[in-house]
C-alpha cells in the first residue's frame, strides 16, 4: 500500500482525540486495503472544524466540503460512483447542528456510506461555543452562562432516521476504533460510528471516558436493548449497536448501474 | 402566406384540464405544419381559481402568446367576466351555459352532458377539444383519434361526450389547416427544452428540489430519466441539491441543479464553493415574482443582478439568458459545456414566461456543444489545482480505472495546488491569481457562442433580455414603424465585442422588472442613454400588439 | 509632540497568550493617553501554529498597525524566523532561549522559568508583558498591578515568574509613557464597537452562529448580557438565526444578525423576506476571503458586490462600511435606525481587518440615533402594509397593550395592505409600487448622516472603504507627496450628491481584492478613471509605510 | 370574541383535510379565548404549501414565513414577547423537510410553541411530490417510478428530539382535534400536533383513515408504550401521547423577562 501521509503540519491540540481517529483510520485503511479494497475507490469528505482536518492529513481523493454538507456531497459521490466507498468525516456541530438535515435524509435513503461522527461535544475550531451534543451548563463564549439546551443522543436519532449499522467508539482505543470503521464501511447502507472524541482544550472528556467506557461484547438482540446500551448512565458502551439489512438507495434508483463510468457521449444521446 | 395569428384561449378552474385542452390544440396546430406558442396562466393552487391557456398560432412565425382572443371557450362564469373584455371582433365565445351566463357566446350545457356520457370522473376539457374540431372541420375520425392519443383513459366516454358536444357546433373557423400536412414537431417548454439541450450536452444528474417555475425541471427529467439517461434527485432542499451536485462532479458525472430566486438564494453558498473547488455545474434559475416568496406562478425579471453577483468571494462565471424556447435548448448545452471546458459554475437566468411557455423547436436540433473536462494524467504526480497557463487545471476522476494511485483532492478551503489546505499569504495569492487568469479564459470562451441576437431593422433601438424578446419580436410584427431589438444572450460575461457598437447610444429598454433593472445593467455595460424604459412588474407577459403600441407611442412623442 | 510610532510585536504559538499579552501592552499605552492600534494575526487552529499580535502606538494619532517593529518578543523558534527581517534599526528582539536560536537578540529561558515557577498551567504570555514592563521602565508595583488587574487566575505564580524576568530585563526603551496619566479609555475591537452601537440604538436580540471573523459579535453579544441589556442567541444555523429574527422584529425587538460570507450566503432567502415583510433588520457581514470556506483568519474585501445584491427580488436596502473602530459604532447605531425608520433590511459591511483590530474608541460617544418605528393607531382598521407618501407603513406590535383588537399579518407572499396574500396583477403592481416609492425615501433618510469621509489633502486622489481608509490614513503620514483619501462610507444608496465632484476623475483606488472590485464600482457610480489600483489580496493588511510608499511610487511613475 | 374569518377567496380543493384544520383551530381559539387567553396575544405563523394558506383565513396576527423557516421565526416572537401563545403551522415538506432542522432544534430546546403539523404526505401545493412522510412507492411527478425513501416517523422522531408534548389528530375529527390543539397550546413547552390530514387531489388517504383511525383514552403511561401506539400498524391511533414539563427555553434564558415589553429606550443604555 501507498504511504497514505502528506506532509501537512499537524495542527491538532496535542492531545486531541482526532489524532486517535487519524490513526484508526489509517489501521482500518490498511485493513480494508489488505481485504481487497483499492485505495483508490476510497474516498471521503469532510466538513469544517477541527474534524476535517483529517482531509489534508491523508494522501487520499476527496472533497474537503462545506460546514455541514459534506455529508450531501458525499450522497453525490456515492450517486455518481456506487463502485466508490464513500467516507464522511463530520464534527457534532457539523453533523448534528448545521448539516442535522443531510445527515437525517441520508439515514432515511439508507444510502451506502459512513459517517464517522467526531463527538467533541463542541465547536473545537470556532473556539470552543456550545454543540448540538454538549451537555446543558456548557460553558462556552456563546453561553458564557451555560447552554440552556438538552443534547441530541445522536444514536437514538439516527436510529430512528433509519441508519442501518450504528456503532461508538472512543478515539483512545485505536484497535476498536479501527474494526468498527472497517466493519461500518463494509456494511452496505448507511453506516455512522460515533466516535467520543475528547476534545482537551476546550472539553476534556478523557478521565470521563477513560473510567466509564465500556466495551459491548455482542451486538444488541433488539433495538429496545440496543437503545437501552446506547443511552445507558452507568457506561458508555462502545461496539455496534445495530447491523440491519435494508434496500440501498443507489441500487433502488438505477440497479447495478454506474452513472460515472457507464456515461453515454453527446453522439448516442438522442433528444 | 396568410400572416393572420388565431388567439385560441380556454379558462376554467384549476382542475379542469385547461392546459390540457389548449395543449391538444397547440398540437393539431403544429402537426398541420403552423408555428404555435402556448401559453398558461395559472395561481398558487391546485383546484379551483381561475386559470387559463391561450394558443396562438399562424402559418408564419409567431413568438408568444397574444392576450386578444379569436376563440374563447370558457368553463366558468369567473373565464367568461375576466377576458370577454378581450374578444377579438368577429370572435367566437363558447361557455358552460350549466355554470356561467352571457348574453353573447354560444351556450353548452358542458355539465349536464358530462352527467350524461360519464359515470365516474368527468373531463370537461374534451368539450374544449370537441368545440375546437368542429369549428375546424376536423372529422369526427380526426377528433377520435386525438382523444385515443392524447387523453389515451376513459376513452368510451371521453369520446361519447366530445361527440356530442360536436354534433352542436354548427359553426366554422376558417383557418386554413390543411389536414394532409403530418409534419413531425417537438412542441416543449423552456424548462423541457434546458433539459433536453443540457441532456445532449451530457447531463448525468439534474439535483433539485420543486420550486414554482422551476419545479418541472425535475419533473421532466425524472419523466425523462430512460430515454435521456440521467436522472432526478428530488433532494431534501437546494442547499442538499447543490452539495450533492458537487459531489457528483468530482466524482466524474455533469451535473445541473435549478430553482427559482427563493431556492437559488439558498443554493449560494454552495456555488460559491463550486467557484472555489472548480466545480463544472450548470445552474438553472427561473425567476417569478419576488421578494421572498412574492407570486410564485407569474413571471419577473427581477433578478438579473442576484445572478451576476451570486455567492461571496470573487471567481468568475458565466451568466446567460435565453431568448427563445431554441435558444434554451442550445444555451443549456453550451452553459454546460463551458461550464466542464472551464470548470465553473454556470447561471442559466430565465423567467416563467419562457420556462412554460411552450413552443416547437423543430426536429432538427443546431450541433451542441458536449460537456468534456480538460483529461490529466493520473498518477502520483497528478495535482487538482495545477496551475496553468489559462487556469483551467487537467481533471481526473477518483475510482476510475484509468487513474490509479491519483489522489484527487476538492477543497473549499484555499489551498495549494494538490488541494491540500493553505493560508500563507503567497498560497492565498497564487490560487487567487488562478482563478483570475481564469476569469479572462471564461471570455474568450464564450466569443465562440452566439453572445447576442438582433431582431429586425430599424432606427429605434430597443434591447432586451430573456423571453422579453419574444414578447418584442411578436410587437415587431404589428408596428408601424420598424426597430431593432438588440438582445444579449450571454450577459456575463458581457459581450462588449459585439454590443460596443451602441456605446451611448439612444435606446429603449423593454424588461419586466420594477426599477429598470435590465436598464441599469446596460447603462453600466454600455453607457447608454435609455430614453425609455417599457417595465410590466405585474406578473404578466406583454400583450405584443399593445407592447408594439407602447413602442409606436415613444415613437410619435 | 512626539510623532513617533512604536511597534511592538509579540510572537509565538496559538494558545500561549500572544494576543493577551499584547493586549495588556496596549492598555497600558491607553491608559497613559496614548493612540494605539492592535492587530491579531491567527491561523485557523486552536494550539500550535503561528499567531504574532501587534501593537503600533503613538502619542499622535495612529491608525493601523504597522509591520516592521520596534520591539519583538518570541516565544517560539518561527515567530523568530518570521519576524526578523521585519526589525526596525534599533530594534530590540527578546526570544525565549529555550526553544529558539538567534545570533541578535536577547535570551530568555521563558520555559524553564516556568517550569520553576508555576506548578499546575504556565503562562508564558507573562514574559512578554514582564519584558515589557522592564523596557517601558515599569516599577514592580506598576507590573503587580497588571497581573491582577489583567490575569486575575494564578496571580501568586503568575508574579513570581514575571518578576523573575524583568529582573533579567536591563534595557530601557524611552517611550516617554507618563505613568502620572490616568486616562479613561474604552479599546475595543471593530465587532465590539459594533454591538455597542448597536446597543445604544436599541438592540435587544442578536442572532447568530459561529463563524470566523464574525464570530466575536455572537461573543461579545452573550459576554455583556446583563450590562447591555441584550440576548444572543446561538442558533442551530444561519437560516435560523435570520428567520428568528424576523420573528422577533414581528414582535416588537430590535434584532440583528451577523455572519462572514458563508454564513450570509446562507441568510440570502431570509434577507430578501426582510425586504418582503419590510422587517427592520440589521445585518453584519464581516468578510474574509473566499470563496466558499476560503481563508478563515484572515481579511479580504472580495463581497462588495455580494453585499450590495443581496437576495432575490427587488427591494431598498442599505449598505455602508466603517471605516475605523469608532465609525463601526456610530454606523451600527445608524444602520439598525435607519432599519426602523424604513423598515428595510441594512447591511454593516466590514472585513476581519476591522472586526477583530482594536482602537480606542474613547468616552464620549457622539450622539447615537434610536431605532424607532413609525407607530401606527391599532385597532381593526390596521393594516400592515398601508400604503403612505414615503412607502414606510406604521408599525403595531401584536399582543402590545395598546394594540387591542389589532391584526397584523407579515408576509412573504404578495400581499395587500392588510398583509393577506394576492396574486392579482393589480395588487402586485401596487405593492412594488410601495417598495419601490420607499426605495426614494431610503435615499433621503441616510443623507441625514455622514455618508463620506475625507482625509488628507492634495492633488491625487486615492479612494477606499472600509478599513482600507485607516491602511490609508496611516501611509498618509509617511507620504512625501500629499494625497487626498475619498471614502464612500454608505455604499448603497450611493452618496452621488457628496461625490458626483469626482465624477470623470482620475484617481488611485486601495482595495483588498483580486479583480479589483471597489474600483469596478467606482466606475460604474463616478465613471472614474482608475489610473492605479493598489490592491492587495492575500488575505494580509498593508504596512502603511509600504502602502507610502507604493503611493509615492506612483505619483512619481 | 370578534370575527376571525377573513374575505379571502378559499382555494383549497373542495373535501381537503386542511378545512377540518381550519375549522378545529377555530374551535380551539373559542375555547382559549373562552378560557381566558386574549386573541391578542395568539400569535400564528405558517411554512408555504396548501397548509399555509389557513393564514389568509384566519383574521389573526402572525407572520406568513418562508417555506421551511416558519418554526424559527415562531421561535423569534416567542423570545420577544413570551406572552404571546405563538403557534405554528406546518406542511410535512416543510417542517420535516425543508424546516427539519429547525423542527428537531425547537423540540430541543422545548421551546414553548406549537407545532400543528399538516400532514397530507405530500407536497401539496407544488402538485404532490413525494414528501418526507409520503410511504415507499409513492408516485409523484419527481418519482414517477414510485419513491424509493422509506418515511419518517414524526411523532418517534419529534420524541427523541425533545418534545414535551406529543399528539395526533385526524383533520375529519373536529371535536378530537379542536381540544387536542387546545391541550397543546396550553402545554408549557413544545407541543406537537400531528394532523393527519387527506389530500383529495394528491393522497386521499380519507378512507384509509375512517378505517384504521382510533381514539386512545389516556396518555399512555410510559415512553414506550407511546412509541408502540404511535407506529402501531393495527390502527392510526390518536390522542395525546406524551405530555411531559421540562424547563422552557425562555425562562431558562431569562425567567420572568419580556424583552418587547421591557425594552429601555436608548437613553438608559449605557456602553
Ligand atoms: C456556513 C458556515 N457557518 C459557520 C462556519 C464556521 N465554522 C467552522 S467550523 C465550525 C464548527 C465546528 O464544530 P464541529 O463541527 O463540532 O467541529 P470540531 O471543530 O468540533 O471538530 C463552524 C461554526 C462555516 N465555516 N461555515
Ligand atoms: C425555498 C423554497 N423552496 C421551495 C419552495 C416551493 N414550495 C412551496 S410549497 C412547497 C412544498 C409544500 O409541501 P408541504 O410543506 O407538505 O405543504 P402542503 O402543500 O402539502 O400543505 C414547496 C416545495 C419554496 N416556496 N421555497
Ligand atoms: S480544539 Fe479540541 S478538537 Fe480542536 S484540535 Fe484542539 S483538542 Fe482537538
Ligand atoms: S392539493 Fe391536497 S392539500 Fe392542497 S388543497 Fe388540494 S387537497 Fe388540499
Ligand atoms: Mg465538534
Ligand atoms: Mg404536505
Amino acid at each position: 500500500m501507498r504511504d497514505i501521509n502528506t506532509d501537512k503540519e499537524n495542527t491538532w491540540c496535542s492531545g486531541c482525540g482526532n489524532f486517535g481517529i487519524l490513526n484508526a483510520f489509517k489501521k482500518s485503511v490498511a485493513m480494508m486495503v489488505e481485504a481487497g479494497i483499492s485505495l483508490d475507490d476510497i474516498v471521503m469528505t469532510c466538513g469544517i472544524g477541527c474534524h476535517g482536518k483529517i482531509f489534508d492529513y491523508l494522501n487520499m481523493s476527496g472533497m474537503y466540503g462545506l460546514h455541514g454538507r459534506a455529508l450531501a456531497s458525499a450522497q453525490g459521490i456515492k450517486l455518481a460512483n456506487p463502485d466508490l466507498k464513500v467516507i464522511c468525516f463530520g464534527g457534532d456541530g457539523d453533523s448534528l447542528g448545521e448539516g442535522l438535515e443531510h445527515t437525517l435524509f441520508a439515514a432515511k435513503r439508507n444510502m451506502d456510506i459512513t459517517l464517522i461522527l467526531h463527538n467533541n461535544g463542541t465547536y473545537g475550531l470556532t473556539t470552543g461555543q456550545f454543540s448540538p451534543l454538549s451537555p446543558r451548563g456548557y460553558k462556552g463564549l456563546s453561553t458564557p452562562k451555560g447552554s440552556i439546551e438538552t443534547p441530541f443522543r445522536p444514536i437514538p436519532l439516527l436510529l430512528e432516521a433509519g441508519a442501518t449499522f450504528i456503532a461508538r467508539s472512543y478515539s483512545a482505543r485505536l484497535d476498536h476504533l479501527a474494526h468498527t470503521i472497517q466493519r461500518a464501511v463494509n456494511h452496505k447502507g448507511f453506516s455512522i460510528v460515533e466516535v467520543l472524541q475528547p476534545c482537551v482544550t476546550y472539553y476534556n472528556t478523557y478521565s470521563l471516558y477513560n473510567k466509564m467506557v465500556k466495551e459491548l461484547e455482542i451486538v444488541p438482540y433488539n433495538r429496545n436493548l440496543a437503545l437501552q446500551l446506547a443511552t445507558a448512565e452507568e457506561a458508555f458502551y462502545i461496539g455496534v449497536f445495530l447491523e440491519e439489512t435494508k434496500p440501498v438507495y443507489h441500487e433502488e434508483l438505477y440497479g447495478s448501474h454506474n452513472p460515472a463510468m457507464d456515461r453515454k457521449a453527446s453522439a448516442e444521446r438522442v433528444i | 402566406m396568410d400572416e393572420r395569428v388565431f388567439t385560441i384561449t380556454v379558462g376554467g378552474r384549476a382542475g379542469e384540464g385547461v392546459k390540457k385542452a389548449a395543449q391538444v390544440i397547440a398540437h393539431i396546430f403544429c402537426a398541420a405544419g403552423w408555428n404555435v406558442c402556448q401559453a398558461d396562466d395559472y395561481q398558487s393552487l391546485i383546484r379551483g381559481g381561475h386559470n387559463f391557456s391561450t394558443v396562438s398560432t399562424s402559418q408564419t412565425p409567431v413568438y408568444c402568446a397574444h392576450q386578444n382572443h379569436d376563440l374563447l371557450i370558457c368553463f366558468d362564469q369567473r373565464s367568461i367576466d375576466k377576458h370577454l373584455k378581450r374578444l377579438k371582433d368577429g370572435a367566437l365565445l363558447f361557455y358552460n351555459s350549466d355554470e356561467a351566463q352571457c348574453e353573447q357566446g354560444i351556450p353548452i350545457p358542458m355539465n349536464s352532458l358530462m352527467k350524461k356520457h360519464y359515470h365516474g370522473a368527468s373531463n370537461v376539457s374534451l368539450a374544449a377539444l370537441a368545440i375546437f374540431a368542429a369549428l375546424a372541420g376536423m372529422t369526427q375520425e380526426q377528433l377520435q383519434e386525438q382523444i385515443v392519443q392524447q387523453y389515451r383513459r376513459d376513452i368510451e366516454e371521453n369520446t361519447a361526450y366530445a361527440m356530442e358536444i360536436y354534433g352542436m357546433v354548427s359553426q366554422r373557423c376558417d383557418y386554413g389547416l390543411d389536414w394532409s400536412v403530418n409534419k413531425p414537431f417537438h412542441f416543449v417548454s423552456g424548462i423541457q427544452a434546458i433539459i433536453l439541450g443540457a441532456s445532449k450536452a451530457g447531463l448525468d444528474f439534474f439535483y433539485g428540489y420543486p420550486m414554482t417555475p422551476a419545479s418541472s425541471l425535475l419533473h421532466y427529467a425524472a419523466l425523462k430519466q430512460e430515454s435521456l439517461n440521467l436522472f432526478a434527485i428530488h433532494a431534501e432542499s437546494e442547499l442538499a441539491a447543490i452539495n450533492m451536485a458537487l459531489g457528483s462532479a468530482m466524482a466524474g458525472c455533469r451535473t445541473a441543479v435549478g430553482s427559482s430566486g427563493g431556492g437559488f438564494a439558498l443554493m449560494q453558498e454552495g456555488f460559491s464553493a463550486a467557484g472555489m473547488v472548480e466545480a463544472p455545474l450548470l445552474c438553472i434559475l427561473s425567476s417569478r415574482p419576488g421578494p421572498a416568496t412574492g407570486a410564485s406562478t407569474y413571471t419577473a425579471q427581477e433578478d438579473l443582478f442576484f445572478a451576476l453577483h451570486q455567492g461571496h468571494g470573487e471567481f468568475g462565471r458565466v451568466v446567460a439568458s435565453p431568448d427563445s424556447n431554441n435558444r434554451a435548448l442550445s444555451l443549456s448545452a453550451e452553459l454546460l459545456a463551458l461550464a466542464w471546458e472551464l470548470q465553473i459554475p454556470t447561471i442559466l437566468l430565465t423567467e416563467k414566461h419562457l420556462s412554460e411557455g411552450m413552443a416547437d423547436i423543430g426536429m432538427n436540433h443546431p450541433e451542441l456543444p458536449e460537456a468534456k473536462e480538460l483529461p490529466g494524467t493520473a498518477g502520483a504526480s497528478y495535482q487538482r489545482y495545477a496551475a496553468t497557463p489559462n487556469g483551467v487545471s487537467p481533471l481526473v476522476f477518483p475510482g476510475h480505472k484509468c487513474a490509479p494511485d491519483t489522489v484527487v483532492k476538492w477543497t473549499t478551503l484555499e489551498h495549494l495546488e494538490n488541494g491540500v489546505r493553505s493560508d500563507s499569504a503567497a498560497d492565498i495569492k497564487a490560487m487567487k491569481d488562478k482563478r483570475g487568469i481564469k476569469a479572462k479564459a471564461i471570455q474568450e470562451a464564450c466569443k465562440r457562442y452566439q453572445t447576442t441576437a438582433e431582431y429586425g431593422e430599424g432606427e429605434l433601438l430597443v434591447f432586451a433580455y430573456g423571453s422579453t424578446v419574444l414578447e418584442l419580436r411578436e410587437a415587431q410584427k404589428y408596428s408601424q414603424r420598424p426597430f431593432k431589438i438588440i438582445a444579449p444572450i450571454y450577459l456575463e460575461p458581457f459581450p462588449h465585442e459585439k454590443l460596443e457598437q451602441y456605446r451611448g447610444k439612444e435606446v429603449v429598454v423593454v424588461e419586466h422588472s420594477q426599477s429598470g433593472l435590465f436598464a441599469q445593467f446596460l447603462k453600466i455595460k454600455l453607457d447608454v442613454q435609455v430614453k425609455h424604459l417599457i417595465n410590466k412588474y405585474d406578473g404578466r407577459a406583454f400583450d405584443p400588439i399593445e407592447l408594439a403600441k407602447q413602442i409606436e407611442e415613444l415613437q410619435d412623442a
